[in-house]
């Protein structure tokens, strides 16, 4: 399916859950809202004509304002690519786990939850991995961390 | 301590023992240089190189040096990378578990003081000396092989000069 | 009556000779089988992400090299590729017909690492030797092009740092003729050997549904049977322009992983004589103001490195620094799918396993 | 005395003459005279053992285009001695957890058993220490104790790695004790002996009554002895008791300085051992023209070992499970029906 064809698919099978963001120059990126995400995700990886059965990559961002979660997807047959993206807000953030769609994302959502602190729910094994033992100084991919390690670097 | 190590002390009581004690002395130090095994120990880029040394053009059994798997029978510990503050308490417990005589070499910026990760990494030990105790460090990101050899035969030099009262202390 | 037997628990890493790293796996083993895997990971986590938050685009490169030093070249282009596809730079033929021909040579040295540290890994100790001896001989072309024999810094926003020297081409064209001609050495030493064939075929099957689901790519996912290259799939760079096919095998065994990346080698090597003999004139790096700042987006971008997909979500603002670098390495789906199939084998098995996913930790530590 | 005519018999004439004139009791002239053989043979051994580690690393790096050991030395050929004196100087590790005198006793006892089999060992012609009427059964049992002091130094280390490394070596071992065996009883039935000079002694005269050549059975007999061998020896590419990439360094895991000394030694012992086997008994021994018997007897010997050194630096090694099998399924019965093959041949005659 080429870029134009996906959007309109999704713009008419998926009821307006998903909205296209204007950022998305090269591939598709959609945003969706958090309660809807894996009945989406669910629908992406099961459509006939999505098949959406590979996920890329799971990123978390902090703009300051809110949470960033984006995920890309990529057909292995069908040979299409789309990325999503849910925004949630700085308290209390939340998300659902995928991992029952696509297992490989038990660690990239491990690796949310560690350094952002972004819950996730229903994950099966949500324990420290990255950093050392004796951690204890917060979410350091938060931009608003200050760890005693950390210089920041004058602004040009 | 091996046993050896007691000899020259042994030698020293009688006359003319001293001389004797001189040259064992000159013989063990040169053994402990010629025959530096080295821990197969990398972290990062540098376990690179250090693979790329002990390999046919660089040759490190040239100088005897061969690589041990285990920390028991090796002599010396080659820091090869990054060196994250997660890692830092294996690579003293690996510096533990090696038996006297024990040489360090830092090899790369890393672990000299942090390298490329000093200024604003939460998880980088900014630098080795913290951890363990350093013979020889030498620089570089990673270091080129030849480097590396020179590190060593600056290590075999510090060795052969080292004298029977320095054992004790090391 | 039944002697009574106990599990136990055997911890592999961090310093183990065949986690090529600081992997630790937590092994539970029932005698010599393995019937937990638990890999444990983070050893060399030095918050490269975080860094790069820290600093500006350029300066962010060089760390780009320390996050998977084997194919570095992949790293910096990845990288580059993001930033440039935000900031919106054309980027001059001849750079991207250069940095393709380096993130092949890469890509060769790389598979020559894999080839020997597998060999290694199953206790042959002198193909180890072999892989690096040729390997080398990439190393030399590197070093005379930027100076690097392992860390290059060589793909910039916009372009490359330096143009090749007159005479590389008979260098690296030598250099492909020998690592072609040794290639069938190796596999003169390793295929037709009876241990070697009883040690990996059958051995550590990856089903190509649990690869997918797992999310395992690059040589790993084609050698179970699922033809997908992003060079093919998703062209980026000036790949369409030559004439080269995906090598695939069907059965994800070890010896199917094995010898897909000597495949890969030999299209690397085909890709490779094309470019070299077609390398355009012209500049080697568009116009990038010294106080680089992309528009403000967002953007995933992907390559196929050696080991698989890798991938960089630039998140820009506008500013000279990025609001966010994630670095997908493959590696890191890789791992997590390990404990899926390579469950209930010999520790043996594991050992082979390890080696033929081809894993670098910094890709899963970053 | 059991020496009996050789190059050296007028040595120890002289020497037994010296002490009978010195006027000892016999008892005390056997064993100085004993004593001082074992001496000879530990000496000479050791070196040998030296100049093997030497020899193994010069021949792998030079299949590797390398040159290893250069810097002590011309070639580095005083490598090992430094390395040997380098382990003296190390200190000795002991485990705070351990079965203390099996841990101290492993070493002691895998060096001592890799001299054993030298008792009976016919160097050059005459120069053996003891010819046994049962030299070739001896050699089977001595070496065995190998196994017993690796399961020891596995047991005893209290390591995980340890003892999968003492454990495998056990079951490896054991298994290849059989194949090994009954290849060598091909021959013995063959001789009708057990006696390594006996063996040596019919296989005197030309070339080809060495018994690779001399009977059909020779040549499998000794491949099937060569591979059970080279596992015996815990050899590449049956290593696995001390799987560098598995079992990080298996049974020795625990040990340093001159217990793994201890350990390094006999591994090369062992293999010169089962090399001098497979020359008495396939290749004639010390029977050879112009030079002196012992000349023979290592030149053969070396050349087997050379052998064995190539399959190290070219084989990957086997997974635990594919040895038994190998061993149990494939060795076992071809030796055995080599042993049957062995009796018809010799019940009608057909060999020259």
């Amino acid at each position: 399916m080429t870029r134009e064809e996906l959007v309109a698919y999704i713009g008419s099978h998926f009821e307006g859950k998903l909205t296209e963001m204007e950022t998305g120059k090269f591939d598709p990126w959609f945003e969706v809202k958090a309660e809807d995400l894996v009945e989406v995700c669910q629908k992406l990886h099961d459509d006939e004509n999505l098949k959406f059965d590979f996920l890329c990559d799971l990123a978390g961002n902090d703009t300051r304002e809110r949470f960033e979660v984006s995920y890309k997807l990529v057909s292995l047959t069908l040979k299409h690519r789309l990325d999503l993206r849910v925004a949630l807000d700085y308290e209390g953030a939340e998300i659902e786990s995928v991992q029952h769609i696509w297992a490989g994302a038990n660690w990239h959502e491990r690796e949310v939850w560690e350094l952002y602190g972004i819950n996730i729910k229903n994950h099966d094994n949500l324990t420290r991995f990255l950093l050392h033992d004796e951690w204890d100084e917060g979410f350091p991919m938060r931009k608003d961390w200050d760890g005693k390690d950390f210089v920041r670097l004058p602004e040009i | 301590m091996g046993v050896i190590k007691k000899v020259p002390y042994f030698l020293e009581k009688f006359p003319g023992g001293g001389l004797l004690a001189t040259n064992l002395e000159g013989i063990l130090s040169h053994a402990q240089a010629s025959s530096m095994w080295y821990l197969l120990f990398g972290t990062a880029c540098c376990a690179i190189e250090l693979m790329c040394t002990g390999a046919s053009r660089y040759d490190f059994d040239r100088f005897g040096m061969i690589f041990r798997p285990t920390p028991r029978q090796a002599d010396l510990i080659i820091a090869a990378g990054t060196i994250t503050k997660k890692m830092a308490p294996r690579l003293r417990r690996l510096y533990d578990q090696m038996s006297e005589p024990r040489y360090v070499i830092a090899m790369g910026g890393c672990t000299i003081k942090g390298g490329p990760f000093y200024y604003d990494s939460y998880a980088v030990e900014k630098g080795i000396e913290h951890i363990v105790p350093v013979d020889v460090y030498i620089p570089g990101c990673p270091p080129r092989p030849e480097s590396l050899l020179e590190g060593c035969l600056t290590l075999q030099k510090k060795i052969k000069s080292q004298k029977l009262t320095d054992w004790h202390e090391k | 009556m039944a002697l009574r037997t106990e599990e136990f628990q055997v911890n592999m890493g961090p310093h183990h000779p065949a986690t090529h790293g600081v992997c630790r796996m937590v092994l539970t083993m029932d005698g010599e089988k393995v019937i937990k895997i638990e890999p444990v990971i983070g050893y060399l986590h030095r918050a490269i992400e975080k860094i790069c938050e820290n600093r500006t685009y350029p300066q962010c490169l060089p760390l780009m090299d320390r996050f998977e030093y084997v194919t570095s070249m992949a790293t910096n282009q990845v990288f580059s590729m993001a930033a440039e596809k935000l900031a919106e730079i054309e980027v001059p033929e001849r750079a991207e017909y250069l940095r393709v021909i380096m993130v092949e040579l890469n890509r060769i040295a790389s598979h020559l690492i894999f080839y020997g540290v597998t060999a290694m890994d199953l206790g042959a100790y002198t193909p180890f030797l072999y892989g690096l001896r040729e390997r080398e001989l990439i190393l030399d072309l590197f070093e005379e092009t930027c100076g690097q024999r392992l860390t290059y810094n060589y793909i910039r926003i916009g372009g490359v740092s330096k143009d090749i020297l007159p005479g590389f081409d008979k260098k690296a064209h030598a250099a492909l003729d020998t690592i072609e001609q040794k290639l069938e050495d190796y596999e003169g030493l390793l295929n037709e050997n009876p241990i070697w064939l009883v040690r990996t075929k059958g051995v550590g099957v990856l089903p190509a549904e649990v690869a997918i689901q797992y999310g395992v790519s690059g040589p790993s996912l084609r050698a179970s049977g699922v033809d997908y290259d992003i060079r093919r799939d998703d062209p980026y760079s000036v790949y369409h322009k030559f004439d080269w096919e995906v090598p695939t095998r069907q059965n994800g065994d070890t010896f199917d992983r094995y010898i897909q990346r000597l495949d890969e080698i030999r299209v690397s090597i085909k890709i490779l004589r094309q470019a070299i003999d077609g390398l355009p004139e012209g500049d080697i790096k568009a116009k990038v103001k010294p106080k680089f700042k992309p528009k403000e987006g967002e953007v995933y971008n992907r390559i196929e490195s050696a080991r698989g997909e890798m991938g960089c979500h630039l998140v820009s603002d506008g500013t000279v620094k990025p609001v966010r670098v994630k670095l997908r390495g493959s590696s890191y789906n890789n791992l997590q799918a390990i404990p899926a199939f390579a469950t209930n084998c010999m520790i043996a098995d594991l050992v082979a396993i390890f080696a033929t996913m081809d894993i670098i930790l910094p890709e899963c530590d970053r | 005395m059991i020496i009996a005519a050789g190059e050296l018999y007028p040595i120890f004439e002289w020497a037994k003459e010296l002490l009978t004139g010195l006027g000892l009791p016999e008892v005390w002239q056997h064993l100085i005279i004993y004593g001082a053989l074992a001496a000879i043979l530990f000496g000479t051994l050791s070196v040998f053992a030296l100049f093997l580690v030497w020899w193994e690393r010069k021949i792998a790096a030079h299949i590797q285009q390398r040159f290893g050991p250069m810097r002590v030395g011309w070639h580095g050929w005083y490598q090992t001695i430094m390395d040997a004196v380098k382990l003296l100087q190390k200190e000795d590790i002991r485990v705070a957890i351990r079965d203390k005198a099996v841990f101290f006793w492993a070493p002691v006892l895998c060096f001592v058993a890799a001299f054993l089999a030298y008792v009976v060992m016919p160097f050059g012609e005459g120069l053996i220490v003891a010819d046994l009427n049962i030299g070739i059964l001896y050699i089977m049992a001595v070496t065995t104790f190998t196994v017993i002091a690796l399961l020891m130094a596995g047991w005893g280390s209290h390591n995980k790695y340890a003892l999968l490394g003492g454990m495998r070596s056990a079951a490896q071992v054991v298994s290849y004790e059989v194949p090994m065996a009954v290849s060598l009883l091909a021959i013995v039935v063959f001789t009708g002996s057990l006696s390594m000079q006996d063996i040596v002694n019919s296989q005197s005269g030309y070339i080809w009554n060495w018994f690779i050549f001399k009977v059909p059975f020779g040549p499998i007999a000794f491949i099937t002895y060569t591979i059970a061998a080279v596992a015996e020896a815990n050899r590449v590419p049956f290593d696995i008791p001390e799987a560098e990439s598995e079992l990080v360094a298996g049974y020795n895991v625990e040990y340093s300085g001159m217990k793994f000394a201890m350990f390094f030694l006999a591994e090369f012992i062992n293999l010169f051992t089962v090399s001098a086997i497979a020359t008495t008994v396939f290749f004639g021994g010390w029977n050879g023209p112009l030079l002196p018997s012992w000349v023979w007897f290592l030149l053969k010997t070396f050349g087997i070992v050379l052998l064995m050194m190539l399959f190290r630096w070219t084989y990957p090694r086997l997974r635990v499970d594919q040895l038994m099998k190998f061993a149990w399924k494939f060795l076992v019965p071809v030796t055995f029906a080599n042993l049957i093959l062995a009796g018809i041949i010799k019940y009608y005659g057909w060999y020259w």
